[in-house]
């Protein structure tokens, strides 16, 4: 019963550090709460018992991917750059189309919505490391590979885009 | 020579002629160029005398197949019997004086080979169109004259002052005439459906023996060849492109125009006497229209100044009378007033021709006067024509309007009525026009008067010979109480040796019924002389000037505005509706709906380029509509 | 109502907080025309989609879908990268991340 | 065979041969191709039918009676074309020669085919050299008329590729005399939708009456010769497609159901054509319509599936080359001495050249079909066909005969006659006097003798008719 709590209370605080990601108007403090938002998913993870992922995605995202967008900020430097504002109409219309979004998708899922509520896990064991290392370097060793090579063609590219774009300016 | 072979001599000179004259004739000397053409005319008039002489009942001359079909084959040939023989005497005898005449007349003219070719063509595709032996050939003929007639018409399209009219009425005749060509035609295709030939023979053996076939079709038929009829032959309400076609050279009005072509009609509905037989609603039909048509057009001819014009009337209206005698089923009065006409006609025509070549062109009636000493040939033969188209006793046209008149007043007294005003109408505008021009002072000035001269020999032979033919004419045809034996020579003549006339007899009046319509006819005639004389001659009234005619003159002078209500009625619909489809049917809907679907989907393409706006946001808002619709539809999809 | 001791909640609420998070992030992808911001809201919408695969496949007993967003986290990482990297060129060029400035797409 | 592929290799020797030369390429290459059908129809046999496999499964010639006119027509189009243009700009140029060969191989490609997917192919390969021709010769002032003239045709002709598939998927034929055999009665209403793609193509082509708008602008604005390889041959393909393939392929149902919706638009658009053609100004359009207004009744009489009729079609087919060369030409003459054709600025030529007045009223007079020309008996025996069908019909259609002496005469007179508005206008040369003379004989031949025409096809037709 406290598990369901926190659960409840961590899903909350997700969804508001997500609101405030969207809504802060100051991007670096976007960037901190998205950090925090990653943190309260981290923890989802770990209720669930997915503990690799929890451990992959406090490193990978709350920690790489989101310095390297810090890093970005600070140099481009537009930290203090006020942010131009959308109109009423097309922020209307997005909250729209995000509410939506958010109805049909839980129209979609209905059925899953009201039979979840009881139902029941059947192996908590799945999200140990040891299961999903058995797998990954198994059943998925080929695909695991082939991200190191789209990881080494990502980091080119990112060399190539950031520093040939002074020949490709003039 | 054998008859097939003399039938295509006679068919081929005039086309030879016309082969020469329009290759070579302009190398060749204006006195060849004449003579070539009418000597090859001549040459055909006496080789059809031969036929005329060897006249055997009815013979067919098979040439060569053109149409093979399935259900019938159209050979080109031809026939040769009474009426068709008879038919190119005159055609190639008038012919022949009329080339004869043209050499002097068209002297001065430039196109003289051209003249003259064309007048050969004419001369063959009449004959075509009487010789042939079927509708098929007779339509080949019937159009070719059409085409000559428009070629003719429009001769001097180069005229400064008269060119454009001259081809307008040209265009006009050949309009006119190919919706009677369509009639025509409609009356073929019939024809084909109902019998599977288009001989003449043929259908009327089949008609003959197998009497019960479809009267709805034989009407139809019937009026099909009678509209044919009415454009040919200038009947209302197909006869304003006659006065019109004057525009042409003399010769021309005189041969085409009230000799042969116009006749055409008349041989049409001769020819075709068994379907009209058969027929009798349409019998009536063609007898009301031309006894309408013979009314009008006398009435129209009483204040016409043109010399030209008057004659036009004149002959549309005495084709009104052969019209009547065929309405009646009197096929060889018709043709017997055919005949006449065609020398009286002629002659009138041709010495209407002297006095313009002789008044240099000049063709009002008010700028003449007094040439009777001037042209005293001209103005003798003239006076005989008139006197004969008139009916004075014991001239030409004397006998065969009085056989006309004698039907009329055996059939129906009211048509007798309205032929007896007709004629004396007749007799009438040719007095006047007889005095008006060769008596009383001369009108056209001091200058013109020292010009007028007599024409030559070329010219005064055919009137000449015309002259005596209008005359003596009359002899043909002589009525029973004249010679007990020899009487209705020509009646006899054509019913024995043309097909469906042999059971058709003509009544004849007796003997007191005869003479007292004679003499009836005489007074009227003889009184309107005698009236005309003083009226005309003694008094010298001249003819008005426009503006000074009463209403009944205006109404003649202006042709009863038959033109004017054609203009209205059909013309300036047509033009409107020309106007209307071209301009707005076509283009505004038809071009522009092209358009305008061009148009949409030009639009709609930059719409959606509008659409494709460049912003990112928008894309991906639009991105999400999509998404939330796809899932939509699923969930629709499942739920349903 | 009966939980399973060590998952925390059930299944419902789980898939509820993804699919809000999902929506939250593409209302931000709608109104921030930050660029980088934008990119953040993305990362959001692939982290709701993660937590929903994680969700189904811990309830499922299923580890195929937790591979699957280990390799989404790679991938996304990558994203990241280019994306930044592109980031950084577009200012270069242009001086403003301002997303509405970058409509060269029209023509 | 060698015949079809002759305009291929001189085609192809145009675009080599030095430019000089051109004018005389041109002449001499359409004059082989001439006088080699001619050599080699008279060994033919009409009642033959020769095939000539190539092993390429698609695409399969054969030769029959009706294909032999045709490709003679072609030819003798091309050669009277070369002939009548001789002196004007356009000869001399490479790429028309070049693209007029193509063209006319692309023709006697499809008058000979013998796979429904190759009469596709050669249908389109007709169109490209034309729009290529009209592109660079024309005077579209601006392209929008072109460009309605080829996506005109071209929709129709996709028209047409949608029915060749749906046919061949169908009943897994190809060749002609497959398809003829195959019995299209089981698919039922398929088959009118088939038939009505294929419809569509022709009726842009011929064109039927509301798909017509394309045809006056192209023809008016389009190189003389454009227009003479347009009106007289191009539209041919059309009623050839119509009379070899369509008819007898969808005998049955689709005939049926397509006859008198097809008669009732070809006589709308033969009286549509004529009265338009009575007020209009330009002598070029006013041909056009009267175009309109022959071809309406070419298709109405095809469209009764007649055997006797489709002879007499088939003259009319021959009749209307010949007309649409003579009267394109001579406005083509008119428009190249004196750089218009509107007939109000025209006036008083004949008085200037007497031989082109002349020439010019015999052609005139042949397009009213008078009788001694082959239009007469064209036009007599298909407006008779319909009349026996139809009795309104016939009537309606013969209306045509006012009405045509209406438009013609006015087009003939106000030009020719009047006051001379165009002192300066050279008379004819001897090209032009032979074109118009070899018209001219031509029409009157078969006018006097269509059993050379009728009797030769008549095998081939029998054949297409049940």
């Amino acid at each position: 019963m406290s598990l369901q709590i926190i659960s409840i209370i961590l899903g909350s605080l997700t969804l508001a550090s997500a609101l405030l990601v969207v809504f802060s108007k100051h991007p670096v403090r976007s960037v901190i709460y998205l950090v925090v938002t990653f943190f309260f998913i981290t923890s989802m993870y770990i209720m669930m018992n997915a503990q690799f992922l929890a451990i992959v995605n406090m490193i990978v995202y709350a920690g790489a991917i989101m310095v390297l967008f810090l890093f970005v900020l600070m140099l481009l430097n537009l930290n203090k750059e006020a942010e131009p504002v959308t109109t009423k109409g097309s922020q209307l219309a997005a909250f729209i189309a995000g509410g939506s979004l958010f109805l049909v998708l839980i129209t979609a899922l209905k059925d899953t919505l009201t039979l979840g509520q009881t139902y029941r896990a059947h192996n908590d064991q799945i999200g140990l490391v040891k299961q999903l290392g058995n797998l990954l370097f198994t059943k998925y060793l080929v695909a695991f590979e082939i991200t190191s090579i789209l990881f080494i063609a990502a980091m080119v590219g990112a060399i190539l885009l950031a520093k040939r774009e002074k020949q490709i300016i003039e | 020579m054998p008859l097939d072979l003399t039938l295509i001599i006679v068919l081929s000179l005039p086309l030879l002629g016309f082969a020469v004259n329009g290759i070579f004739g302009k190398m060749l000397s204006k006195k060849l160029v004449g003579s070539i053409a009418t000597i090859a005319v001549f040459t055909s008039f006496i080789l059809a005398t031969t036929l005329f002489v060897r006249l055997d009942g009815t013979q067919i001359v098979k040439l060569f197949n053109i149409v093979d079909h399935d259900n019938f084959k159209i050979n080109a040939s031809f026939q040769i019997d009474a009426l068709s023989v008879w038919m190119s005497l005159i055609i190639t005898g008038i012919g022949s004086l009329i080339h004869l005449f043209s050499i002097g007349y068209m002297s001065n003219d430039e196109g003289y080979y051209k003249f003259f070719s064309y007048l050969n063509l004419f001369i063959f595709s009449m004959l075509i169109l009487v010789l042939g032996s079927n509708y098929f050939v007779l339509f080949f003929g019937w159009e070719g004259v059409g085409l000559c007639s428009y070629l003719l018409i429009s001769f001097h399209y180069n005229d400064k002052h008269k060119g454009v009219a001259n081809s307008l009425a040209g265009r006009k005749a050949f309009i006119m005439n190919r919706i009677g060509d369509g009639g025509l035609l409609l009356g073929l295709f019939m024809l084909l459906g109902q019998f599977n030939s288009l001989e003449y023979l043929e259908i009327g053996q089949s008609l003959a023996a197998n009497t019960h076939l479809g009267s709805g079709a034989m009407v139809f038929i019937a009026l099909c060849l009678f509209i044919a009829a009415t454009g040919k032959s200038a009947q209302i309400p197909l006869f304003t492109w006659l006065p019109d076609a004057m525009a042409g050279p003399t010769p021309v009005s005189a041969l085409i125009h009230a000799a042969t072509m116009v006749t055409a009609g008349i041989y049409l509905l001769v020819r075709s006497n068994f379907l009209f037989e058969l027929a009798p609603s349409i019998k009536d039909l063609v007898l009301y229209i031309g006894l309408a048509t013979t009314l009008l057009s006398a009435f129209i001819a009483l204040r016409q100044n043109d010399i030209k014009k008057i004659l036009a009337y004149s002959t549309v209206s005495q084709l009104g009378l052969m019209f009547v005698a065929l309405g009646f089923g009197a096929y060889s009065v018709a043709l017997f007033h055919v005949t006449t006409h065609a020398f009286f006609k002629a002659l009138l025509f041709l010495g209407s021709g002297s006095v313009i070549h002789g008044m240099h062109e000049e063709q009002d009636i008010r700028k003449m006067g007094g040439l009777a000493k001037l042209m005293p040939i001209t103005h003798f033969t003239f006076l005989i024509g008139t006197m004969a188209i008139s009916g004075i006793p014991l001239f030409s046209g004397f006998f065969s309007k009085d056989e006309i008149m004698a039907q009329a007043l055996h059939h129906n007294i009211w048509a007798y009525s309205i032929l007896v005003v007709a004629v004396s109408l007749t007799a009438i505008y040719m007095f006047r026009l007889y005095f008006l021009t060769f008596h009383g002072n001369f009108r056209g000035g001091e200058n013109l008067k020292s010009k007028v001269h007599e024409s030559g020999l070329s010219m005064t032979l055919p009137l000449a010979i015309l002259a005596i033919l209008s005359v003596f004419g009359g002899i043909l045809n002589l009525p029973g109480l004249f010679f007990k034996g020899s009487a209705h020579w020509f009646d006899n003549y054509l019913s024995q040796g043309t097909f469906g006339l042999e059971h058709i007899h003509n009544v004849h009046l007796d003997f007191n019924a005869a003479i007292q319509l004679m003499i009836f006819a005489s007074t009227v005639a003889l009184g309107i002389l005698v009236w005309a004389y003083f009226v005309y001659f003694k008094k010298g009234n001249l003819a008005k000037s426009d503006l000074e005619l009463s209403s009944w003159e205006k109404l003649s002078a202006s042709k009863l505005y038959f033109d004017e209500a054609y203009n209205y009625l059909l013309v300036n619909p047509l033009i409107k509706l020309s106007d209307f489809t071209g301009k707005i049917l076509d283009i505004k809907i038809l071009r522009n709906g092209v358009y305008a679907i061009a148009d949409g989907v030009l639009n709609t393409a930059n719409l959606s380029r509008r659409w494709q706006s460049g912003f990112l946001s928008s894309y991906l808002f639009w991105m999400i509509f999509g998404l939330i619709l796809f899932i939509a539809f699923y969930i629709l999809k499942i739920s349903i | 109502m009966q939980v399973a001791s060590n998952i925390g909640s059930s299944l419902d609420f789980y898939l509820f907080v993804s699919i809000a998070l999902f929506a939250i992030g593409a209302i931000g992808a709608m109104t921030r025309k930050n660029m980088i911001v934008l990119l953040m809201c993305i990362e959001l919408m692939l982290n709701a989609v993660n937590l929903m695969l994680v969700t189904f496949s811990t309830f499922y007993g299923n580890g195929d879908a937790q591979i699957f967003v280990f390799f989404t986290m790679v991938v996304a990482a990558a994203e990241a990268t280019v994306g930044l990297s592109i980031i950084i060129m577009a200012y270069r060029n242009l001086k403003s991340i301002d997303i509405d400035m970058y409509n060269q797409l029209k023509n | 065979m060698i015949l079809i592929l002759l305009p291929l290799i001189f085609s192809i020797i145009a675009w080599i041969a030095p430019s000089s030369t051109m004018r005389l390429i041109g002449l001499i290459a359409s004059a082989c191709s001439l006088v080699a059908s001619i050599i080699s129809v008279s060994f033919f046999n009409p009642t033959e039918h020769v095939l000539f496999d190539l092993g390429v499964q698609l695409v399969r010639f054969s030769m029959d009676s009706l294909g032999y006119i045709m490709v003679i027509l072609t030819n003798a189009v091309f050669f009277l074309v070369f002939l009548s243009n001789y002196y004007n700009q356009i000869i001399g140029h490479r790429r028309f020669t070049a693209l007029a060969f193509l063209m006319q191989f692309g023709l006697l490609g499809v008058f000979t085919v013998n796979t429904i997917l190759g009469f596709y192919l050669f249908w389109e390969l007709t169109l490209i050299p034309i729009f290529m021709i009209l592109y660079w010769f024309g005077s579209f002032e601006n392209s929008r008329v072109l460009m309605k003239f080829f996506l005109y045709t071209l929709f129709g002709s996709l028209a047409m590729l949608v029915s060749v598939i749906g046919l061949m998927q169908i009943t897994h034929q190809q060749t002609y005399d497959a398809l003829l055999a195959a019995d299209l009665s089981t698919i039922g209403n398929a088959g009118i939708w088939l038939m009505g793609g294929f419809l569509l193509a022709f009726a842009v082509k011929i064109p039927l009456f509301p798909f017509h708008t394309w045809q006056a602008q192209t023809y008016t604005k389009a190189p003389i010769a454009g227009t003479m390889l347009l009106s007289a041959i191009m539209l041919k393909m059309a009623l050839f497609g119509l009379l070899k393939w369509v008819l007898p392929i969808f005998d049955g149902i689709a005939t049926d159901f397509w006859r008198w919706p097809i008669i009732t638009l070809s006589l709308i658009g033969i009286i549509y054509g004529a009265v338009i053609a009575i007020r209009h100004q330009n002598l070029k359009t006013i041909f056009a319509y009267a175009s309109l207004s022959h071809l309406g009744l070419i298709t109405a009489g095809l469209m009764l599936q007649n055997s006797q009729t489709n002879e007499f079609a088939v003259v009319q087919i021959v009749n209307h080359s010949i007309v649409a060369i003579g009267l394109f030409m001579a406005a083509g003459i008119i428009e190249q001495r004196l750089k218009t054709t509107n007939i109000n600025e025209l006036g008083g030529i004949a008085k200037v050249a007497p031989r082109f007045a002349f020439w010019f009223a015999v052609l005139t007079f042949i397009s009213l079909s008078v009788p001694f020309t082959s239009g007469f008996i064209g036009e007599f025996f298909l407006i008779k066909a319909i009349f026996d069908v139809h009795v309104f019909s016939g009537i309606l259609a013969c209306t045509t005969l006012v009405l045509g002496a209406i438009y013609m005469l006015r087009a003939y007179q106000a030009p020719m006659f009047g006051p001379t508005k165009n002192e300066k206008f050279l008379d004819l040369r001897w090209s032009e006097i032979a074109v118009f003379a070899l018209l001219s004989l031509a029409a009157i031949y078969f006018g006097l003798a269509p059993k050379c025409i009728t009797d030769f096809v008549a095998h081939s037709l029998i054949q297409t008719t049940h």
